[in-house]
């Protein structure tokens, strides 16, 4: 297999991984399934969209060049997120905070955010149309040599964005004192009241974070597909079974999960017998395999005490 | 193999779990009848020994005997039919149900089933006289305690493993316990092995004690004496008795 | 028993031995009649109480589910009939996702394995049915049977690892299994010029009915057994022996092991039934509709329905069916609406999810609960009644003259209390027995008065001659031994007799 | 103000229709150590959650330095304990409310969560495993596998790890060995209270006869007052 | 006189094929305004009866078309289902008119295999098929006017559902009928939703074949291809993209990187006099964002029905039936005959010569930012010009 190989591979593992680690710490944290995260992916990409349609006349007008790129790009990459940190909020307030303290609350927010996410798409739909939106390629569609090896650009800028932000991320995780708040709420909700940890200003940062990951994904993701209604839906499902894939919870199994996934399907998708058609297919079988081997997932907790 | 007369026992257990060694070659036996006290500081090892010995930990070494055969690859339920009865530190019982529906649900665990009058007998032996229509989630710590014995006791076991069954009891409650291990001790010959931080009770019921320390057996005996024992005392009471 | 020849010094053996000795019961096989299932005495649960207030025993209806379930799936049946083409068939589909729910509701809820194949399980068989009637001229009525066992076949499969895996993990294994099934299916060439759905297939509806008003029926009667039938299998299942062990182990897993409960088989048994159930009902679904296709596998539709069973309340068979009423009158019945119908569907969601603790058959138990903390703080706000009640038995009591008798009892206790002076305790060490004084003569009345529980023995210790005292609180429990308060010794016994007023006065002010 | 610390007026609590706790009136002087004692299911740990508002439902007066933060919130059981605890509460809840997935050093930094407490955790890390050097060893083990009584000291140490004015604590001997428990008590003995309070329950009151200065019987749910009498030896 | 009931099965809310079916719905509006406006059909008015429909599922299928059978609709105009059969067996328990425009021959087998059954149900364009042998013939008449491609190799990439995979078939018998004057090159596997189409453009360089024949039909992903393609193109080799760029939202996604490509479809509006005023009818009625096919065939099976009810009792379907199999009608995107055991137009020109006679396979490119139609010759506007990576 060949660096083009490997680099498409990274990319797709760090949208994964972008969608994965959302997933995952939102459960971890505060024990609910977020399935209305591909719509928090919709609507970041159209909310780039828009944000780049309105923005990039101005900009052109103001400078063509490279800056102009660079300003762009960051605009638009700030709307993604921006807005997908909102619509994380507004998960927050509908789906968590009425029942976060009620009896069986993952299973009800189970339901509430995949309302959200159904109901979201329908409205994307009825609002927006459903003809699909193309952003404006703000990394360029160049391509560029790297060691020998010729790479789109966009492609690796995800590469590299999304690397950074992922390590930033877990380095907060691990050492910052919210980064044990999470991990503490995510134990035992009220031994982490007796310590002063309020799982409600735990939840939100969280939520906010989670939502921007997905709009940052959108955005990366918009280079080479469209922003419409249903985009966040393979989206979602990939991060969902990469998340549970690395064992819910755990960060790096999620991270690790991207990877193999990416790979996965990097390399099943040009075995010619094969063919893109069974990618999906041959991801499934993986994780059905791992599963069985690994039934906590790669990077599965304890989660049962004892007697 | 046992030594003569014993019932039930373990020979040579070493169990490590996350690396870490919790047991090292313990051996126990008891005889039908007959009343073990288990004691040892926190930590020791004694929990993780009833889970070895009632087969939810697979020991790395040793293994598990009733009577002549060996259990050591039975799961607990699978020795619970056997006739190895036990019990939790912690009083479970299953929340939601009523008394009336966790005896039947014992009853009715594996063939042969019990007739509902056997469930009478065994609620009535270990004076569980809470109404059968409350919810096994509103007892008491002791009551909840007994609804797990009446459940066992149904089955009239051959040996019974109880984890510090007077923890958050009171007094009169543990005097009553007392009453219990002695009648199935004395009517119904099983053999107890008895986890118990509450000296008084052991003293006053087993016929011998082990001491285990930091997974090792340190001392076996009649308790008088194995109280007075100094690695006891160093181990157990930190020199003050 | 060697334990009696033992000296304990820290304890000091009172009453060991209980005073009845309990044998067990012989001739159980007198006891042991065993009665088919459906075969009680009393269909409905009758329950007859005396009640305190009326004073009359009364005959009320513990549990009246039977009479909702014959209302709504009579009234169902009456009403379909008169319904207009389109809504018949609704009703119709409705019967058979109901179905498929409440025994997907075993799976979920008795058997607490959260399995996302379910539509897996039908579409797979729906699918081999299908291709065998179609391909192989398979006579319709054999389809059933046939789904049904490649529903247990592949219920058998999915079943091994479930043992392993646990919820979330097990659900997204059960996830990849049926996209891999669709998958698999929609690469097979010969179904692809019609996009690998199978059509045509035979049925019990006459073809000539087809979708013409008769077949409609039919159709609408097929499913409704089908629905019946589903319902039967549950009951059997959830409310016979295996329901029984598998929410015992589902409270308490260590509890069920060490009762000698093999829940893990259990599990496995009702899996592996409810999938074959599965697969007749794919079956009959291919049948309905005369041909399958891969929809049926979909993520939507499967979300679509754990949200129905959701709403309507997990666990619950009646919850199954509720929900599904709803959502599929919703989402079929107001097909003109468009999207919009979608809308309305995530709105009721959402608000049951966030209302309903339970979803919508819970809603009783849960407006039951919120009523009790109510009243109870109520009672609260109120310490004369019920403050006398003791924690454990705080719930309402149905016999008022309990609650009056403490009541008076408090008032009588509070009077007591003021009159206890110096000197009063002083008259009576002075004087234990004889004459006394009207205020002691009353304290002393009220003490024997009391219950068992409260009073208190003296023992004597050591030879007639030399002998002392100490005092013992009785257990007032039949069998239960009383137990020293102290270690004091008295030497006579009026000092005896004044240490246990003290006791009781003590009580007395501290009660 | 300097007078109490801690003003329980008229609190009754329970769960749903069960009420566990009858108008208690007691309150807590700076430096004082009170033990609540009482047989067991008898409502000493509903009277912590009450304080601590975790209970189902309550009602009456809980004043904290003159701050009141009892009265009838029902909001939800726990949407005011963060509040309360950063108040300057500490509670080692009864068996085991402690996060089995973390490792013991991280589970005593959950206790010095509070901002000032989290500068120098490290320090008051050392003073724990001062008091128990068990702990010292097993730092990085999960706490999901310590036995029984080794989850307890974590617990307290979690407790002694926050700088709170009040610590309540919940039978800190409940399973424990003579020789832990002694070790357990002493450690609550020692711990030096300058203006601070904390209130022990148990049921073993042989153990903690002379350790405090104050003792309350607990019964059905109603403080007995001065406990001297033998209701419950 | 109550109104003339035109039920119109609309997907709205399924995944795909939303766009198309919303161009057939305009169409259709539009047609029935004009109708209206002029008075109406025998002085009653036309209404349509919209419903949303799951082309993708049976059940979805036939519980939309018994909403319309059930309100009593005289005919059905349906633009596609995704599965034919269903519908198909529900319009004919009811008899009622069934138009639609599958572009199946799965649907012209059945109607052939039954005609009773099926006898009042029509398919406005010919079968899919056509793409195939079309697209390989026109390939020898562009060799015949002297084009010569770099390789006689056709990279075949086909998309999974029948649809596709017919096109991909008769593509392939066309190369095997074509008698070594075109040869089969790799045939690549996709499945849609296709996310990146960077394994495939890796495929097309490998392989550096003279004719890539993108067989998928999803316009958004095609855009991508068109983009990822432009980036990294392989050099002098003509590109086909099956029918996806007909729809509106092609040329404003792929953003000028389409330039050069050529693309067909077996029924489009044409842009001859009628087709052009049609053309600016609807971007004054909708907006300037107008799908090539299904607008025009919307409006034609609106006015072809129009024209037969003119003289049959709309409420007895099978003489309209009958009416529509004897009707020969001209409308914007070519000439309806259905006197066939088929029940649907002819291919023109590869099924008849005459331009007149039937359906015309359309061949455009996209030049300038614009569709152009290229062929047949008839309806030519433009000639083809070479791509810019020629
Ligand atoms: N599953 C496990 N994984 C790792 N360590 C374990 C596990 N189970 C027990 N241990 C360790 O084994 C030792 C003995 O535990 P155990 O519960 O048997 O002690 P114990 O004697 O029951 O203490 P206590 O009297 O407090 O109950 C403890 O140090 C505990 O940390
Ligand atoms: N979550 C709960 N739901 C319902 N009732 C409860 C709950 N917790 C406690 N109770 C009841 O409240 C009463 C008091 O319980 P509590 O635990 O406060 O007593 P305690 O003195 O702490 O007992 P222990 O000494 O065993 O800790 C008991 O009767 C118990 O049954
Ligand atoms: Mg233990
Ligand atoms: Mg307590």
């Amino acid at each position: 297999m060949d660096a083009t190989l490997v680099i498409y591979a990274l990319y797709l593992a760090a949208i994964y991984a972008l969608m994965a680690i959302g997933i995952s710490l939102v459960w971890s944290s505060i024990g609910m399934v977020n399935m209305a995260y591909g719509a928090t992916f919709a609507v970041a990409g159209y909310a780039a969209y828009f944000a780049a349609d309105a923005i990039a006349p101005a900009i052109r007008s103001w400078s063509t060049g490279v800056d102009g790129m660079v300003l762009l790009a960051v605009l638009t990459v700030m709307a993604g997120m921006i807005a997908g940190g909102l619509f994380g909020i507004l998960v927050y307030l509908v789906a968590f905070l009425p029942i976060h303290d009620k009896p069986n609350f993952a299973i009800r927010s189970l339901i509430v955010t995949l309302a959200i996410n159904l109901a979201a798409v329908q409205a994307l739909l009825f609002a927006f149309g459903p003809q699909q939106k193309a952003l404006p390629r703000i990394f360029g569609v160049g391509r560029f040599n790297l060691l020998g090896t010729s790479m789109r650009l966009d492609q690796a800028i995800t590469i590299v964005t999304t690397i950074v932000l992922l390590a930033l991320v877990l380095l907060w995780l691990r050492i910052s004192r919210r980064g044990l708040e999470i991990r503490a709420v995510m134990q035992n909700s009220e031994g982490a009241a007796l310590c002063g940890i309020s799982t409600r200003w735990t939840a939100l940062p969280v939520m906010m974070l989670t939502g921007s990951l997905a709009g940052l994904a959108a955005v990366l993701l918009s280079q080479s597909i469209f922003v419409n209604p249903s985009a966040g839906t393979t989206p979602l499902i990939k991060g969902l079974t990469i998340a549970l894939l690395g064992g819910l919870g755990s960060v790096p199994g999620a991270v690790l999960g991207a990877i193999l996934v990416g790979f996965l399907e990097a390399i099943t998708g040009i075995i010619p017998f094969l063919g893109q058609r069974y990618v999906l297919v041959v991801q499934f079988a993986f994780i059905v395999l791992v599963l069985l081997i690994r039934p906590r997932g790669l990077g599965g907790l304890l989660d049962e005490t004892r007697e | 193999m046992l030594p003569t007369g014993a019932c039930f026992g373990c020979e040579g257990v070493m169990l490590s779990l996350g690396g870490r060694r919790i047991l090292s070659d313990v051996s126990l036996h008891v005889k039908r009848g007959e009343v073990l006290g288990l004691i040892g500081p926190n930590g020791a090892g004694k929990t993780s020994l009833f889970e070895v010995l009632s087969g939810r930990y697979h020991p790395q070494q040793g293994s598990v005997f009733l009577d002549e055969l060996r259990l050591d690859r039975l799961d607990i339920f699978r020795r619970a039919r056997l006739g190895v009865a036990r019990t939790y530190q912690s009083p479970v019982v299953p929340n939601a149900l009523t008394i009336g529906q966790t005896l039947r649900a014992a009853r009715k665990a594996y063939a042969p089933m019990m007739s509902a009058h056997d469930a009478e007998w065994a609620a009535r032996l270990v004076r569980l006289d809470a109404s059968w229509d409350r919810t096994a989630g509103s007892l008491d710590t002791f009551d909840r305690r007994k609804l797990l014995l009446a459940c066992l006791m149904m089955r009239r076991p051959r040996v019974l493993l109880m984890d510090e069954p007077a923890s958050g009891l009171i007094n009169t409650e543990i005097a009553e316990l007392d009453l219990l291990l002695r009648k199935f001790a004395d009517e119904y010959h099983l053999a107890i092995i008895l986890i118990e931080h509450r000296l008084e009770l052991l003293g006053a019921i087993a016929d011998r004690v082990y001491v285990l320390d930091l997974g090792a057996m340190i001392a076996e005996g009649a308790p008088e004496d194995v109280f007075r024992d100094d690695r006891v005392q160093a181990a157990y009471f930190g020199g003050v008795a | 028993m060697m334990s009696t020849n033992k000296p304990a010094a820290s304890y000091v053996k009172v009453g060991r031995r209980s005073d009845e000795v309990t044998l067990k019961p012989d001739g159980d096989q007198l006891w042991h009649r065993w009665r088919p299932p459906f075969s009680r005495r009393h269909w409905l649960a009758w329950r007859g109480r005396y009640n305190p207030r009326s004073l009359r025993r009364e005959r009320l209806l513990v549990d009246k589910r039977p009479l909702w379930w014959t209302l709504g799936l009579g009234g169902l049946l009456i009403a379909v009939p008169f319904l207009s083409d389109q809504f018949v068939n609704i009703a119709a589909i409705f019967c058979i996702f109901a179905a498929i729910n409440v025994i997907w509701t075993l799976i979920v809820g008795a058997a607490g394995i959260f399995s996302l194949a379910t539509m897996a399980v039908v579409g797979l068989s729906a699918y081999a049915a299908a291709a065998a009637n179609v391909y192989l001229g398979l006579p319709w009525p054999l389809m059933m049977p046939v789904g049904a066992a490649v529903g247990l076949i592949f219920g058998l499969l999915l079943a091994l690892p479930s043992t392993r895996l646990d919820g979330l993990y097990y659900a997204l294994l059960t996830l990849g299994i049926a996209e891999i099934c669709r998958v698999s299916i929609s690469q097979i060439k010969a179904l692809a010029p019609s996009n690998s759905s199978i059509n045509g297939v035979d049925s019990f509806i006459p073809s000539a009915w087809h979708l013409q008003r008769p077949g409609l029926l039919l159709g609408f009667a097929g499913a409704f057994v089908l629905l019946l039938c589903a319902l039967l299998v549950f009951r059997l299942v959830n409310t016979e022996r295996l329901g029984l062990l598998l929410q015992t182990a589902r409270e308490d897993e260590a509890f069920a092991e060490a009762v000698g409960i093999d829940y893990r088989r259990a599990r496995w048994l009702v899996f592996v039934l409810a999938s074959s159930a599965l697969g007749a009902i794919g079956a009959f679904y291919a049948m309905f509709y005369r041909s399958i296709s891969l929809a049926v596998f979909s993520l939507d539709q499967l979300l679509l329905l754990f949200a129905m069973i959701v709403i309507g309340g997990l666990g619950r068979s009646e919850g199954a069916v509720l929900g599904t009423a709803i959502v599929v009158l919703i989402d079929k019945g107001l097909i003109g609406l468009g999207p919009l119908r979608i809308i309305i569907v995530t709105a009721v969601m959402i608000v049951v999810a966030l209302t309903a603790r339970e979803g919508l058959t819970g809603i009783k138990a849960q407006f039951q609960a919120f009523r009790n903390r109510k009243k109870s703080e109520r009672r609260a706000a109120r310490t004369e009644k019920g403050g006398e009640v003791m924690p454990e038995e705080a719930t309402e009591i149905a016999d008022k003259q309990l609650i009056y008798r403490r009541l008076f009892d408090k008032r009588l206790r509070d009077a007591l209390k003021s009159s206890i002076t110096p000197d009063l305790i002083a008259e009576h060490r002075a004087k234990p027995l004889g004459q006394h004084s009207d205020a002691l003569d009353r304290l002393l009345n009220y003490f024997r008065r009391e219950e068992m529980p409260d009073k208190y023995a003296i023992l004597r210790v050591g030879p007639l001659r030399s002998c002392s005292y100490r005092v013992m609180a009785l257990s007032g429990r039949a069998g239960h031994p009383p137990r020293l308060v102290d270690d004091k010794l008295y030497p006579t016994l009026d000092e005896a007799y004044h240490a246990v007023f003290l006791l009781r006065i003590n009580d007395l002010l501290a009660s | 103000m300097s007078g109490t610390l801690l003003a329980v007026r008229g609190l009754s609590a329970g769960y749903g229709p069960l009420r566990v706790l009858h108008d208690i009136d007691f309150s807590i002087a700076p430096g004082e150590r009170l033990a609540i004692v009482g047989l067991n299911g008898h409502g000493k740990t509903t009277l912590f959650r009450a304080i601590m508002q975790l209970v189902g439902w309550q009602r009456g007066s809980v004043l904290f330095e003159g701050k009141e933060i009892g009265g009838t919130r029902s909001l939800g059981e726990g949407r005011y304990t963060p509040g309360i605890v950063r108040l300057g509460i500490a509670m080692t809840p009864q068996g085991d409310a402690i996060f089995p997935g973390l490792t013991v050093r991280e589970h005593l930094d959950c206790g010095a969560h509070a901002k000032t407490a989290w500068r120098d955790r490290t320090r008051r890390r050392e003073r724990v495993y001062q008091l128990f050097p068990q702990l010292d060893e097993l730092q990085g083990a999960l706490v999901g596998k310590l036995s029984g009584g080794e989850r307890r000291m974590v617990s307290i140490g979690r407790a002694l790890m926050s700088d709170a004015k009040l610590y309540l604590i919940d039978e800190p001997t409940l399973g424990l060995a003579p020789k832990v428990s002694k070790r357990v008590i002493e450690a609550l003995v020692n711990i030096p209270l300058e203006g601070k309070a904390m209130v022990i329950t148990e049921q073993n009151v042989a153990l903690l006869s002379g350790a405090v200065s104050r003792m309350m019987g607990m019964h059905a749910g109603r403080l007995r007052g001065e406990v001297g009498h033998v209701g419950l030896a | 006189a109550d109104d003339i009931l035109i039920g119109v099965p609309t997907a709205q809310s399924s995944p795909v094929g939303v766009g198309d079916q919303k161009d057939w719905l305009n169409g259709v509006t539009l047609a029935i305004d004009e109708i209206n406006a002029a008075g109406g059909v025998a002085g009653r008015k036309l209404r349509a009866e919209v419903t949303d429909i799951d082309i993708m599922t049976p059940e979805g299928t036939v519980s939309a078309m018994q909403t319309l059978t059930g309100k009593r609709v005289h005919a059905i105009a349906s633009a596609f289902v995704l599965i034919p059969q269903p519908a198909m067996d529900a319009a004919a328990a009811s008899r009622t008119p069934y138009l639609h425009g599958n572009t199946s021959i799965a649907s012209l087998e059945l109607v052939k295999s039954n005609p009773a059954k099926y006898k009042n149900i029509f398919q406005i364009d010919p079968a899919e098929t056509w793409y195939g042998y079309g697209f390989v013939r026109y390939l020898k008449q562009l060799a015949a006017a002297g084009w010569k491609p770099k390789n006689n190799k056709i990279h075949i990439v086909q998309e999974q559902i029948s649809y596709t995979q017919v096109i991909s078939k008769s593509v392939q018998k066309a190369i095997a009928e074509s008698g070594g004057e075109w040869v089969l090159g790799p045939v690549t596997d996709i499945q849609f939703p296709v996310q990146d189409w960077s394994p495939v453009l890796r495929a097309l360089h490998d392989s550096d074949a003279g004719v890539m024949f993108i067989d998928h039909w999803v316009a958004a992903e095609l855009a991508a291809f068109a983009q990822q393609f432009a980036a990294d193109p392989v050099k002098g080799s003509l590109v086909y993209l099956q029918y996806g760029p007909s729809q509106p939202e092609f040329l404003k996604l792929a953003a000028g990187s389409a330039e050069g490509m050529i693309w067909g479809t077996v029924i489009g509006t044409h842009a001859d006099g009628k087709g052009k005023d049609f053309r600016s009818k609807y971007i004054k009625r909708f907006g300037d964002n107008m799908g090539l096919v299904y607008t025009g065939s919307g409006y034609d099976t609106v006015k072809l029905l129009a024209t037969v009810w003119e003289n049959t009792d709309p409420s007895n379907f099978d003489a309209v039936g009958s009416a529509i199999r004897k009707l020969r009608y001209e409308g914007v995107c070519g000439t309806y005959t259905f006197d066939n055991s088929e029940q649907a137009p002819p291919c023109h020109p590869w099924q008849t010569e005459d331009v007149k006679a039937g359906i015309s396979h359309l061949l455009l490119q996209v030049q300038d930012g614009q569709h152009k139609i290229i062929a047949p010759a008839e309806l030519a506007e433009v000639k083809i010009k070479p791509a810019p990576w020629f």
